[in-house]
């Protein structure tokens, strides 16, 4: 780097000249023309999540894929410094963007202070609620996933294999929930998944650890390596890169995992196939399609904007992934046992507890009941 | 040999990066085989040409031939290499390693890939016989006297096969036996072929053993002549520049009250050179009571104890008949403790701070310079410059770090901080050790001064000389007990000292 | 984990020295370091570095000693950047190594993101592990074999260094120099010895310990590299190393505290205790053992 | 003094724009638009006031967690304990004004002190293990740091935790707490002030008070403190407990000057950027401010360019990396031609020869 000479210093400054020219070019005659939409995806953290940030991202690519040269897509990582959000918003409000989508709860309070300051802006809000029973924020969706729905199947799933002897008891009489803090989101997984597996059998066990950290796959590996040492023989995992050291951990063992968020068993199915066989199957947070699905109706000009949406099994937002392991590994009984109960919660005939507004108390008392 | 030199300096200067002129245009030659001495004042440029010669000092321009041939020593390994060691003033062994690793450091024999630790012995013992250096191969330095460490120093210098040993001021830490038996030590290596420099501005010692003296002044050459050919007036000239003032004599006054008792004191210390076993002792109002004492015997636990740093573990010390049990030195200071520690740098000031804030440090809390919680930063610059103008100190300005004066500047602003006080009872521990004749003298009158109004002093010191001058009476530490007493009478010399500070002879 | 019968405890053994494992590596290429005189706070950052490299390199050439090697290099790397910092800019050691850890962070994500689209982790890599080894005749015994047999190479090379890196130290020619630096550079410097080099050498050996100690969290804990995945683990190594009081054995020991208190407190989760209270327990314990120790220190020293 | 350690800030900022230049320009050719992606990073932060506003908001807690650990450093202490001392201390004043009822003037400095109280010990126990037992405050603030976040996690969970919020978060921070706005179209808060004002005031306890005056004999020579018969382990015990307070404090105005609600979950980082900030002022308080701006201009700009242009926001993270040797390089830094040719002077004596390049080893 010391050894760039005066020449070619001079030439590379040339060169940017000439393309900052052109570009300037570009980018006024596309203003000119009725160019396309504009979305910008604000990410309150970094990438590489596995979770909802890269989901979210992920969304953002369909919207493009679908869209081609009709929509302008970009993300914009915000860092983990929550100061810095509130001036990336008032920034991103006022360049005229079309949507602006985030995610998390944390954001939330952010959007309370700059929706108001540019009604003309429309603002969307993934997995967390404005509070519109104050009034207001008219130009804010919200959308929020039932992950409690979808992890009461995997409840069902995890109590239910063990039930019928598919894991054979010698492996372990527990399950296992591996939660990277904790805090309500991750809580709301659990509550889910603990009734779930409490319904095919109440007398269920359910070892519960937090890592206390979203990127530590070593120390998510060792805290279910002693949730398996201690019986149990199917865990859930939902701590982020933490949690993918549980993977780890049952590839170990012989045991079985549940992933969270997008499809585990896929990130390793080519690079570690061993692994990925034992990942029973993962409950998935269809994040990136419920954002593709936003700008489909914001397209249509039916974005029920000012308004939260709770989506769950109904709009299919989540799920368990049925195509991989779990289709040879489940019994057709269990697995009917499951499309019973998701009709059953689609209906409203089975009320799956949130972990949202759920007191410590509460919370608890429940991780009580289950504790082997 | 022919008279050809072996080491000649040609031209020597050196500049520093802050601008100082260390030495200017120096060259003389040294004989093959002699013992020649370096005088000169304290930053006269003495130890700045020898560490040029051992390669820890590049000079600005000028060379050195060594047989004739210019050559370059650009560090001490090339020094080694062609023959040349040095024993550093301050020792320059690592005081956690044994004898023998301090000894092969940097030319260790291997086993394998491992230190070959019974040959590393072998080799310390086979050096000690050859030069008839007495040291323990396994013992660990930080636990060695001073002298044993010199020894082992210059045991290092000597393992790496050298032509020419240079020895910058070794006597200085040295006791009057010790200083015979060095000196007959180096008078053995010369005969076996070693030629030696040697250092010091002791006018004795020089006359004692060198054959040949090279005078440096300010940094330039001064004079050089055999010793033979000048007398010591005139070699004393050449290093003052002037003809030097009569001599202080003081000795045999011991007036006013008793002001500093000692009685029945012990002291557990887990350095056992620490220890003390008896002591009794006291210093009068207008005395100057001299301490005399081997490096080790003691003095460092006295000294912790009078200056409250340390509670005697039995007996008990008064301070104007009042007991300073629990008093720390915070209240032995308020009470006119003053003390002027043997290691100026390490315990006297901060190298980092500035002079006003070395000078006033301990005074801060006077009204003089503060009011209320806030510091008089005027009133402390003003005084710092009437010490500094009082004391002779050659600085840069109030403003400068401690670390830009030399030692004897330094010592000169530390003492002016501690007599500032005008204390009842000063400790004076080494207070001249490594600084030039001139301040030296200066300081000397300082503590006569005090005395003569009416100031308790004890004077813990090395240098028997000045020793000799300053005492009204004297004691003689020797392992943690008082072994004489003595009254400085005008016949008291050195050599009837020795005996009791070596614990051969005891009067006590 | 409610009853600690005897059974448990030996299964919770292999956890103990896993934990410590990475923790371990990294202390002593601290101690080597520390004992040059340059405390090595980009420990952490080398960790990491290390443990993208062995991933990426046994993902690219499908061999996991070449991964390994590429991780210990990494390490080396780092550390000779650390020294250049230091020793030829002259810049803030501390300062520098901060820095250092920020740089890994940053750049290994960024890597990663260049290689495979992706900021999180390297699942698309085939990458290799390094293996568990079975020492023969001893797997056989019960309780011995739980303890001695079955842990990962990385493991017994952790702790088979310990008595390396101490004859090392104390009982070689460039330990003696490298001590002698440490304590005292200028004497080292009169000696012969160049302080420098010296110097050097002991951040790029630092830094090759490091990238093992990298390379256990992403070839033997887990067979991927994920966004920064030491979490910490190389300011626990410098805690490992003070509390270890200079000395090889020292550190293993204090390694080992503090990796016996980080699996009780996983092994305790789910016995009801809150567990954020749980999660303080590894960092509680080094302050209360410094304490303990500084206090029988003082003890002694009274006593003397 | 000032004026050698302004000559090192000149020097400074020419380096930083040569460095940043050489990591940015090869990413800025990589984009469309690269003269765009310079420019907004030089002068953006300054085109639009909510952007410059960035720049002192961000600077306020930094320059506050440079003087704790530029008093702390100044006596001698390498106590990391910083950032845990503004997370707690953001904690408990968040705490305070949720649970206590105080009427509302006095909510903020209520708050605020009580969080500076409780945050703070986080370096005093150490400061206290250290004075009393000689226990190495490196490792136990260090280590406190952690323990201190996850004790705050706990408490936020068990008593603060708003139920109706979907995040581990407290209730909301009532409005009547919040620091007041200085600027209109910015965040700048009375936060700002208060924190200039601790700087002076640093300044002043440092080289004009005699407590400050005895913690920095201490903290250069401890030898020479006892040889004075100062009161050390007071003095050593005093000086973390000051810097606790004021790093804590800042965690308190942080949280009532920018946040709604107690949501931190991990260390905040703040401690971090206070030991780079007090290294980069050289520990002197004054300094503290332009070194606190000057990164939080950098850290603004780098921003604007990973929000504006396809910059990851990683490449910035390694442009400060970079900045940060770069700038305590003492081979460029103290190089005497360079410093000649800004002060048109020779630099001081001993300054030059400052050859011992490798401090810092744990004691």
């Amino acid at each position: 780097m010391a050894h760039i000479t005066r020449r070619s210093l001079s030439a590379l400054l040339l060169a940017s000249v000439a393309t900052a020219t052109l570009g300037l070019a570009a980018s006024t005659g596309a203003a000119l023309a009725d160019g396309p939409k504009k979305v910008v995806f604000l990410v309150n953290g970094n990438l590489g999540d596995k979770s909802f940030f890269d989901l979210g991202a992920a969304g953002m690519k369909q919207i493009k894929a679908k869209y081609g040269d009709a929509v302008e897509t970009k993300v914009i990582e915000m860092g983990t410094d929550q100061t810095k959000w509130l001036p990336t918003f008032e920034d991103v409000s006022e360049q005229g963007f079309d949507l602006i989508l985030s995610s998390t709860f944390e954001i939330a309070d952010i959007l309370s202070e700059v929706a108001p300051n540019h009604p003309d802006q429309t603002y969307v809000l993934v997995d967390g609620v404005m509070p519109y029973d104050k009034g207001g924020y008219e130009n804010v969706y919200s959308v929020v996933f039932k992950q409690n729905e979808g992890s009461y199947l995997a409840g069902i799933l995890a109590a239910g294999l063990l039930k019928d002897g598919t894991i054979p008891a010698d492996q372990g009489t527990s399950i296992g929930f591996l939660g990277g803090m904790d805090i309500p989101v991750i809580n709301d997984f659990l509550t889910g998944y603990v009734e779930g597996a409490k319904s095919v059998n109440p007398d269920i066990k359910v070892a519960i650890s937090y890592a206390g950290s979203f990127n530590d796959a070593a120390k998510g590996k060792e805290l279910a390596l002693a949730q398996y040492r201690t019986g149990t023989a199917i865990g859930f995992n939902v701590a982020g890169l933490t949690g993918l050291g549980q993977l780890a951990a049952a590839k170990d063992v012989g045991k079985w995992a549940l992933g969270v968020n997008s499809d585990q068993e896929a990130i390793f199915r080519e690079s570690d196939p061993a692994m990925a066989a034992k990942v029973a199957t993962s409950m998935v947070k269809n994040i990136d399609v419920s954002i593709l699905r936003t700008y489909d109706l914001f397209l249509e000009g039916k974005l029920p904007v000012g308004k939260v949406e709770a989506i769950g099994l109904a709009e299919n937002a989540v799920g368990l992934v049925e195509t991989g392991n779990m289709k040879t590994l489940a019994s057709d009984d269990l697995k009917k046992q499951i499309e019973t109960a998701r009709a059953g919660i689609i209906d409203g005939s089975i009320k799956v507890t949130s972990a949202f507004g759920l007191e410590t108390d509460k919370l608890n008392a429940l991780r009580d009941s289950v504790r082997p | 040999m022919t008279d050809r030199p072996l080491i000649a300096f040609a031209g020597i200067s050196k500049t520093y990066g802050n601008g100082t002129l260390a030495l200017d245009d120096v060259s003389f030659a040294i004989r093959p085989g002699v013992i020649h001495a370096v005088c000169g004042e304290n930053g006269a440029g003495k130890s700045t040409l020898m560490k040029i010669l051992f390669g820890l000092e590049q000079p600005t321009s000028g060379s050195i031939l060594l047989d004739g041939e210019a050559v370059a020593i650009p560090s001490p390994r090339i020094a080694a290499e062609k023959g040349i060691g040095m024993v550093h003033q301050h020792f320059s062994l690592v005081p956690s390693l044994s004898v023998s690793e301090n000894i092969v450091l940097g030319q260790e024999p291997r086993r394998g890939a491992f230190l070959d630790r019974v040959a590393a012995r072998r080799r310390v013992e086979e050096l000690s016989r050859r030069y008839n250096l007495a040291v323990d191969p396994d013992a660990t330095v930080r636990t060695l006297s001073v002298a044993a460490q010199q020894k082992v120093e210059i045991l290092k210098a000597l393992s790496r096969d050298v032509r020419v040993l240079i020895l910058d001021e070794p006597t200085a830490v040295l006791t009057p036996p010790e200083t015979d038996e060095l000196f007959d030590r180096l008078r053995d290596m010369r005969a076996a072929g070693l030629t030696i420099l040697f250092i010091s501005h002791k006018l004795r010692e020089v006359r004692a053993l060198a054959s040949h003296v090279t005078v440096l002044r300010a940094g330039k050459l001064a004079g050089d002549a055999p010793l033979a050919a000048i007398d010591d007036e005139a070699i004393a000239r050449l290093v003052m520049g002037q003809a030097a003032g009569p001599a202080l004599k003081r000795g045999g006054r011991v007036s006013g009250t008793p002001r500093v008792v000692v009685s029945g004191v012990h002291l557990k210390a887990r350095d056992a050179n620490d220890r003390l076993e008896g002591i009794d002792l006291t210093v009068h109002a207008g005395e100057i009571l001299g301490v005399a004492g081997v490096d080790g015997s003691g003095q460092r636990g006295l000294v912790s104890l009078l200056t409250g740093r340390a509670q005697p573990t039995t007996g008990a010390i008064t301070y104007e008949g009042k007991p300073t049990a629990g008093l720390g030195t915070a209240a032995l200071r308020r009470l006119g403790l003053a003390h002027l520690p043997a290691d100026r740098f390490q315990d006297g000031g901060s190298k980092r701070m500035t002079l006003v804030e070395n000078a006033i440090a301990g005074a801060h809390r006077l009204a003089a310079f503060s009011t209320g919680p806030f510091l008089k930063r005027r009133a402390m610059e003003t005084r710092t410059e009437e010490m500094i103008v009082h004391y002779k100190v050659r600085c840069p300005g109030p403003n400068a770090p401690l670390s830009a004066l030399s030692g004897g500047n330094a010592q000169k602003l530390i003492a002016a901080r501690e007599f500032a006080t005008e204390p009842h009872f000063m400790i004076a521990d080494q207070p001249t050790r490594g600084i030039d004749v001139a301040a030296a003298a200066f300081l000397h009158e300082r503590l006569a001064e005090l005395a003569a109004k009416g100031g308790a002093v004890l004077l813990i010191t090395a240098d028997l000389d000045e020793l000799l001058t300053l005492s009204d009476r004297i004691v003689i530490l020797y392992a943690g007990r008082i072994v004489a007493r003595l009254e400085n009478e005008p016949g008291l010399t050195p050599e009837r000292l020795g005996p009791y500070m070596l614990g051969l002879e005891s009067a006590a | 984990m409610t009853d600690f019968d005897l059974a448990s405890l030996i299964t919770f053994i292999p956890a103990i020295l896993r934990v410590t494992t990475p923790i371990l590596l990294a202390a002593l290429g601290v101690l080597i370091s520390e004992r040059a005189g340059v405390l090595n706070i980009g420990v952490e950052g080398m960790m990491l570095t290390g443990a993208f490299a062995g991933v990426v390199v046994s993902a690219a050439t499908g061999s996991a000693s070449l991964g390994f090697l590429a991780a210990l290099i990494a390490g080396g790397l780092l550390g000779a950047l650390l020294s250049f910092a230091v020793h030829v800019l002259k810049s803030d050691l501390i300062l520098s190594g901060i820095a250092l850890n920020m740089a890994a962070a940053a750049g290994t994500t960024l890597l990663l993101f260049m290689l495979t689209g992706d900021k999180g982790m390297s699942g698309s890599l085939s990458s290799k592990v390094l293996p568990h080894l079975t020492v023969p005749v001893i797997a056989g015994i019960p309780v011995l074999g739980t303890l001695l047999s079955g842990h990962h190479i990385l493991t017994y090379a952790a702790f088979l260094a310990v008595p390396g890196v101490g004859l090392f130290l104390m009982r070689t020619p460039m330990g003696l120099r490298l001590r002698a630096v440490g304590e005292n550079p200028e004497s080292a410097a009169i000696a012969g010895i160049n302080v420098r080099r010296v110097q050097i050498g002991a951040l790029v050996t630092s830094g090759v310990f490091a990238g093992a100690a990298g390379a256990f969290l992403s070839m033997g804990y887990v067979s991927w590299f994920s966004q920064n995945m030491s979490a910490g683990r190389g300011f626990i190594a410098l805690a490992a190393e003070v509390m270890g009081h200079g000395s090889a054995s020292g550190t293993m020991f204090a390694s080992l505290l503090l990796g016996l208190a980080e699996a009780a407190s996983i092994a305790l989760q789910g016995a009801g205790l809150p567990s954020e209270l749980m999660q303080t327990v590894p960092y509680l314990v080094p302050v209360i053992a410094l304490v303990v120790h500084a206090r029988r220190r003082q003890r002694q020293l009274a006593r003397a | 003094m000032i004026r050698s350690a302004f000559a090192s800030f000149v020097i400074t900022a020419v380096l930083l724009v040569l460095v940043v230049g050489i990591v940015l320009v090869p990413i800025a050719l990589s984009l469309p638009d690269p003269l765009a992606v310079l420019d907004t990073f030089v002068f953006g932060p300054f085109r639009n006031p909510r952007h410059t506003g960035n720049i002192v908001e961000m600077a306020t807690p930094a320059m506050m967690c440079g003087l704790a650990v530029a008093v702390m450093f100044r006596a001698g202490m390498f106590n990391l304990g910083v950032e845990g001392a503004f997370f707690l201390g953001g904690l408990a004043t968040v705490a305070t004004v949720l649970l206590v009822p105080l009427p509302a003037f006095a909510m903020a400095p209520v708050g605020i002190l009580v969080g500076a109280v409780v945050g703070s010990s986080v370096c005093a126990v150490p400061g206290y293990l250290r004075a009393r037992y000689e226990a190495s405050e490196l490792v136990s603030s260090l280590m406190l740091n952690f323990a201190a976040l996850f004790i705050g996690l706990f408490v936020v969970n068990y008593f603060l935790r708003d139920p109706a919020a979907g995040a581990m978060v407290s209730f909301r921070i009532p409005a009547e707490a919040k620091l007041p706005k200085l600027i209109a179209g910015t965040r700048i808060h009375l936060g700002t002030l208060v924190a200039l004002a601790a700087c002076g005031l640093g300044a002043v306890y440092l080289f004009m008070s005699r407590a400050g005056f005895e913690a920095r004999i201490v903290g250069s020579n401890p030898s020479f403190a006892a040889h004075l018969g100062l009161p050390i382990r007071s003095i050593l015990l005093r000086s973390q407990v000051i810097g606790g307070l004021i790093a804590a404090g800042a965690g308190g105005i942080e949280m009532l000057g920018l946040y709604q609600r107690f949501s931190w979950q991990s260390l905040p980082g703040n401690g971090w950027t206070g030991v780079v900030v007090a290294i980069l002022a050289r520990d002197n308080p004054i300094l503290l401010i332009p070194a606190a701006l000057f990164l939080s201009y950098l850290q603004v700009g780098g921003d604007l360019i990973a929000r504006n242009f396809d910059v990851p926001s990683e490449a910035v993270g390694l442009i400060q990396a970079l900045v940060l040797v770069v700038v305590t390089a003492q081979a460029i830094m103290r190089n005497p031609r360079l410093i000649r040719l800004v002060t048109g002077k020779k630099p001081a004596a001993g300054q030059a020869q400052d050859t011992k390049a490798v401090e810092g080893s744990v004691a």
